[in-house]
């Protein structure tokens, strides 16, 4: 093969794995996106179920972890610039705080999720079909999307932890960053779908 | 040319020509010169392809006509379904009552029929029911056709224009007995039909609570309260009787006690009773709640 | 640097873009904690839709990136936007 | 120009030798072509066992009444039939196999544009299947929900309905990510000098479809899962 | 899902009637077309389900506006045929028994469409008749078109015309018997997914059952010598059927990557003789 070909070819990756990795966050945006009209066609049929299920979450563990992903959103962005920059040390800390603030928004889950478990909030629990349909829905929506989304974030984790390696290695440079910014994109989509969660699950009511 | 068994025939069947004939016309004429082409153009009498590129006029012609054609047939068939949506307001109304696996027919005055028997020439409005899950009502003669949908109203409305019997199918897929959902939709004379309504008895309300519970589940339509053999074992005689069940691929005999009752409501498919598949029966476990299991075991008793 | 034509994005930037989704989040809240019926649903996902732009155009870069995949994004949330709508006509007539 | 003519060191995709060796070469190949053929090979024998059961149905259709089966039977039957058929060769069928197979020769690329990806959406494929398949097996008997799986009667049967649900969406997101694979690659992979006006028209059919599956899968999986919930 | 379908049969059709595609940007524009509106079409499954008056006039005017492009690909290839030198080789008798039944498949689809008929054979037999013409006459026979041609490329091994044609005959004419009955039934009322069924549909039923058989020997026949063909069939040439497209430059079955130089581009797609 000659000399010029591998070049072009190179070239066409990052384009390629980038483009990728947006169908991919088209079809996830896509899969949420059915999520959300499910939710609100049920919202629609039992108001007031929905209305009284929401309440029960707590907003102000929903706004920190909200807060949290934002920033988090930002410094993957940032280690991002810093890794454009050939700054491999800032771009290590960077990641590491996304990290730090991915466990604590699992933490955090943990607790909220732990709350609802103990307060028998949760599909089969003996107290549900007590409540009705309408809170049956809710809490089966609420378990599925936040799950779904939990799911994500620990995916998102997972890919930003071998980022973390590559660029210690120099594996990711200046040169050659393409994965770091996949998994940047795909911590923004995480982020992205939080931003519509939070007010729809938590807040309206 | 349209038989007149309903108001709507003559719309639906009229779409249903119009749109046959044009379908059959391109039909014909495409594969006609798809074969004159074969043949005339065949490379066996070795003329040399000639390369033309397109034409954008009869780009333009060929789509818009069926654009045209399209838009046209658009417009009569739902000219044929608009009076299907708009029943009179002054309509003699029936409920229709879909269920798994029968249809049963509620007359002004609480009467019951397995039947739906109708006076001629006079419209009628059938509120469609269903108790358990999606059912079709179509009466293929009639050019009817609704789907009973659970929990939701619906509606379906005719004027009947010939006696006689006609068929009355399920459409929706409902289960193990869905072929054999159907039911006699019978036109009569008006003196016959006031005839039959005055002779139907009124129906007795049930008003043993443990009846409602098994009513309300679904129970009733794959365990025969009198005895009959159906999808599952009937009721009749149940309680306190002896039963050969496969526990675990062991054949074994057990009394069916309440206990039993209530084992084979929250897993149905433990103890599988000879003679019937299993897994036909989901777990009830959380949906029935131990008080009406309580019910279903007096109620049950009461079976002999 | 030849075969990566993205955009570096300046720390300063993104910082500002932090504290303005943050703004926005506060008034999300505290415009929720009011009561006003139907309202509340469409500023909040007004607010929730404007955050997103933001996230979609810098911290993703969307911004800077060539003109097809910024029609491609629009499209995808048009054709979401569309299901949504017959959806909810569909829903709303019958 | 390339020509026909063979060159001395010419060997086939068929021939050649990889890594690993007798059935692996096949399983581990991340070679589109032999991708497209590991595809074809599923697809073919997925067709002619849902052909088989079709023969049955007619059989029992035949004459009014029981012919060879009971009606429990006869609703797996069909369910089954639509399940393989709809899911396992009409959804991947031609994309999957000559997609594959053509669609990089036809706009003069070596591959597709994720190549592993490519075969894990194989594996994926293969095991949604297996998962499909497994569904009718399991003790609980087959689904008898017809393809569609209309709601509410999917809820109410014993069935193994979910384990079917999850089969179609596991093979749903084996097609989203071929589909995304065709979308890059068409985009992206084109010989120099072809442009959009320049591809035959297989792959812009292919290019259309990938659209639908990347879009509407996840739609239509949403729908699925409604239906367990 | 018909899309790859169409496009394998503007790839075989060109080639056999040794002239180009007949308006190459109204085809690949339709294909556009098609996948768009065929993404909303979705709820045209859902008339009688009691759904709102405004949402079945949408859905049904878009089912018809379906036909449009599918109609332009018609009349696309059928005038492709128009003047060129017509090679029947068994991927073209695929091809065409593709467009005779696809046209039968897309007009009783548009039986389907209009509301009024829709309520007449929605849930009936006929709508397992048009979807097996769609899906079946139209991808299945595409699938079987795109075999013939393509295997000899495959395999580098040509199969058994003969046979291949007799099998075609066998399919075509089980493929009609066990389908159009059905048509006249589902007219007729006889629902879909049923287990019995009134006496009346007994005899198109029988004939129906008929087909399935022949078809089933027909497709086993076929497949059988597609195998014998790649087992023993006689080598192939690169480029059995003097297609102009770019797999035919290469040599059958391709090398690992293809192509061993970069292919040189052409403007036309279907240049490369």
């Amino acid at each position: 093969m000659s000399e010029m070909i591998t070049h072009v070819e190179e070239h066409r990756d990052d384009e390629a794995s980038k483009l990728g990795m947006w169908l991919f966050i088209f079809t996830e945006l896509l899969l949420f996106g059915g999520l959300f009209l499910v939710y609100s066609i049920f919202r629609a049929e039992y108001p007031l179920a929905f209305h009284e299920s929401s309440l029960e979450l707590s907003v102000t563990i929903g706004a920190i972890n909200t807060i949290v992903l934002l920033f988090s959103s930002m410094t993957i962005a940032m280690a991002l610039t810093a890794i454009q920059k050939n700054d491999q040390k800032r771009a290590l800390i960077f990641i590491g705080i996304t990290l730090f603030c991915a466990a604590i928004f699992l933490v955090n889950k943990y607790f909220e999720w732990g709350h609802k478990f103990e307060m028998k909030l949760y599909p089969g629990s003996p107290l549900m079909p007590l409540l009705g349909r309408g809170y049956l829905l809710y809490f089966s929506l609420y378990f599925f999307m936040t799950g779904l989304h939990a799911l994500h974030i620990i995916i998102g984790m997972t890919l930003l932890v071998v980022c973390y390696f590559k660029v210690k290695s120099k594996n990711i440079n200046s040169k050659d960053y393409v994965l770091l910014e996949n998994g940047a994109l795909y911590w923004h989509l995480v982020d992205l779908i939080w931003i519509f969660l939070f007010p729809l699950m938590y807040l309206i009511s | 040319m349209f038989s007149n068994a309903s108001n709507f025939v003559q719309g639906v069947d009229s779409a249903f020509f119009i749109i046959t004939g044009i379908s059959v016309f391109f039909l014909v004429t495409l594969t006609a010169t798809m074969i004159f082409f074969v043949v005339k153009y065949n490379k066996k009498k070795g003329k040399p392809a000639i390369q033309i590129k397109d034409n954008s006029l009869l780009e333009i012609t060929w789509i818009t006509i069926p654009m045209i054609l399209v838009l046209y047939m658009f417009y009569i068939g739902w000219q044929g379904f608009l009076p299907m949506r708009q029943a009179p307001k002054d309509a003699m109304q029936v409920k229709a009552i879909g269920s798994m696996w029968k249809w049963t027919f509620e007359y002004a005055g609480n009467k019951q029929s397995y039947t739906l028997v109708l006076p001629i020439n006079k419209p009628v409005k059938v509120n469609l029911v269903s108790t358990d899950v999606l059912h079709g009502f179509f009466i293929p003669a009639f050019r009817i056709k609704e789907d009973v949908v659970p929990k939701k109203h619906n509606y379906s409305w005719f004027i009947p224009g010939q006696l006689g019997d006609f068929d009355l199918f399920c459409t929706v897929y409902c289960g193990v007995s869905h072929s054999y959902m159907s039911a006699i939709v019978r036109i009569v004379n008006q003196q016959d039909y006031d005839k039959w309504i005055a002779a139907l008895p009124v129906k007795k309300a049930n008003t043993n609570s443990g009846h409602a519970v098994l009513e309300k589940n679904g129970c009733i339509a794959c365990h025969s309260l009198d005895g009959s053999k159906s999808v599952g074992p009937t009721f009749k005689g149940l309680s306190g009787s002896k039963v050969d069940v496969t526990t675990n691929g062991a054949p074994r005999k057990v009394t069916a006690d309440d206990a039993y009752i209530k084992t084979s409501i929250h897993e149905p498919n433990k103890d599988v009773v000879v003679g019937y598949p299993q897994g036909l029966m989901k777990s009830y476990k959380g949906l029935i709640t131990d008080k009406d299991i309580e019910q279903i075991n007096e109620y049950l008793k009461t079976l002999k | 640097m030849a075969n990566n034509t993205t955009h570096t994005t300046e720390y300063r930037v993104l910082a500002k873009i932090l504290l303005v989704l943050m703004f926005l989040t506060f008034l999300t809240i505290s415009i929720t904690s009011f009561h006003l019926g139907a309202f509340t649903v469409t500023v909040a996902l007004l607010i929730a839709g404007v955050k997103g732009f933001l996230v979609l155009s810098y911290f993703m870069h969307l911004k800077y990136e060539s003109l097809l995949l910024r029609i491609l994004v629009g499209m995808v949330f048009v054709l979401f936007i569309v299901i949504v709508l017959i959806t909810f006509i569909d829903y709303a007539y019958r | 120009m390339i020509t026909a003519t063979e060159k001395t060191e010419y060997v086939s995709y068929l021939d050649h030798k990889g890594k690993y060796k007798g059935i692996f070469a096949w399983i581990f190949a991340t070679d589109h072509k032999r991708i497209g053929l590991l595809y074809m090979y599923a697809i073919m024998s997925f067709f002619f066992i849902g052909a088989f059961l079709g023969l049955l149905m007619k059989i029992e259709l035949i004459a009014p009444g029981e012919t060879i089966m009971k009606p429990q039977t006869y609703n797996g039957v069909f369910t089954l039939h639509g399940i393989l058929m709809i899911f396992m060769v009409v959804i991947p069928g031609l994309s999957a196999v000559f997609g594959n197979f053509f669609l990089p020769i036809l706009i003069g690329a070596k591959d597709v544009a994720f190549p592993k990806l490519n075969r894990f959406s194989w594996w994926i494929f293969i095991a949604g299947s297996i998962m499909a398949i497994a569904s009718q097996l399991l003790k609980d008997g087959p689904p008898d929900t017809g393809w569609t799986f209309y709601a509410p009667y999917s809820t109410t049967t014993g069935t193994n309905v979910i384990m079917a649900t999850a089969a179609a969406f596991v093979l749903g997101f084996s097609s989203i990510l071929t589909g995304l694979n065709f979308i890059v690659t068409i985009h992206q992979m084109r010989a120099p000098g072809m442009k959009f006006f320049n591809m035959p028209l297989f792959p812009w059919a292919l290019y259309a479809t990938a659209w639908i599956q990347l879009l509407a899968t996840p739609i239509v999986g949403i729908t699925l899962l409604m239906l367990i919930a | 899902m018909i899309l790859p379908a169409m496009g394998v049969i503007t790839e075989i059709i060109p080639t056999f009637c040794q002239r180009q595609i007949y308006g190459y940007k109204a085809v690949a524009i339709s294909s556009l077309a098609i996948a768009g509106v065929g993404f909303l079409v979705w709820g045209h499954h859902m008339y009688t389900s009691g759904m709102s008056e405004q949402a079945r006039w949408f859905f049904s005017l878009l089912t018809f506006i379906v036909a449009v492009p599918s109609a332009i690909k018609v009349f696309n290839w059928i005038s492709t045929m128009y003047r060129g030198s017509i090679d029947v080789k068994p991927p073209f008798l695929y091809a065409i028994s593709f467009i005779f039944l696809f046209i039968i498949g897309g007009t009783t689809g548009l039986l389907l469409g209009s509301v009024a008929t829709n309520v007449q054979v929605h849930d009936t037999s006929f709508v397992v008749a048009h979807f097996h013409y769609i899906i079946f006459g139209g991808m299945g026979f595409a699938f079987f078109a795109a075999i013939h041609y393509w295997l000899p490329k495959m395999y580098g091994r040509m199969y058994n015309f003969k046979i291949a044609y007799i099998a075609w005959g066998i399919n075509f004419v089980g493929f009609n018997l066990l389908y159009f009955p059905q048509f006249i039934i589902g007219v007729e009322g006889m629902p879909r997914r049923y287990f019995d069924y009134p006496p009346q549909f007994q005899p198109m039923q029988i004939v129906s059952s008929i087909g399935g058989f022949i078809l089933i020997s027909g497709l086993i026949l076929m497949v059988y010598n597609l195998v014998q063909g790649v087992r023993k069939g006689a080598p192939a040439p690169a480029n059995p059927w003097h297609g102009s497209t770019l797999e035919w430059q290469i040599p059958s079955p391709p090398s690992l990557e293809n192509f061993d130089e970069e292919p040189e581009i052409k403007k036309n797609p279907y240049d490369y003789k």
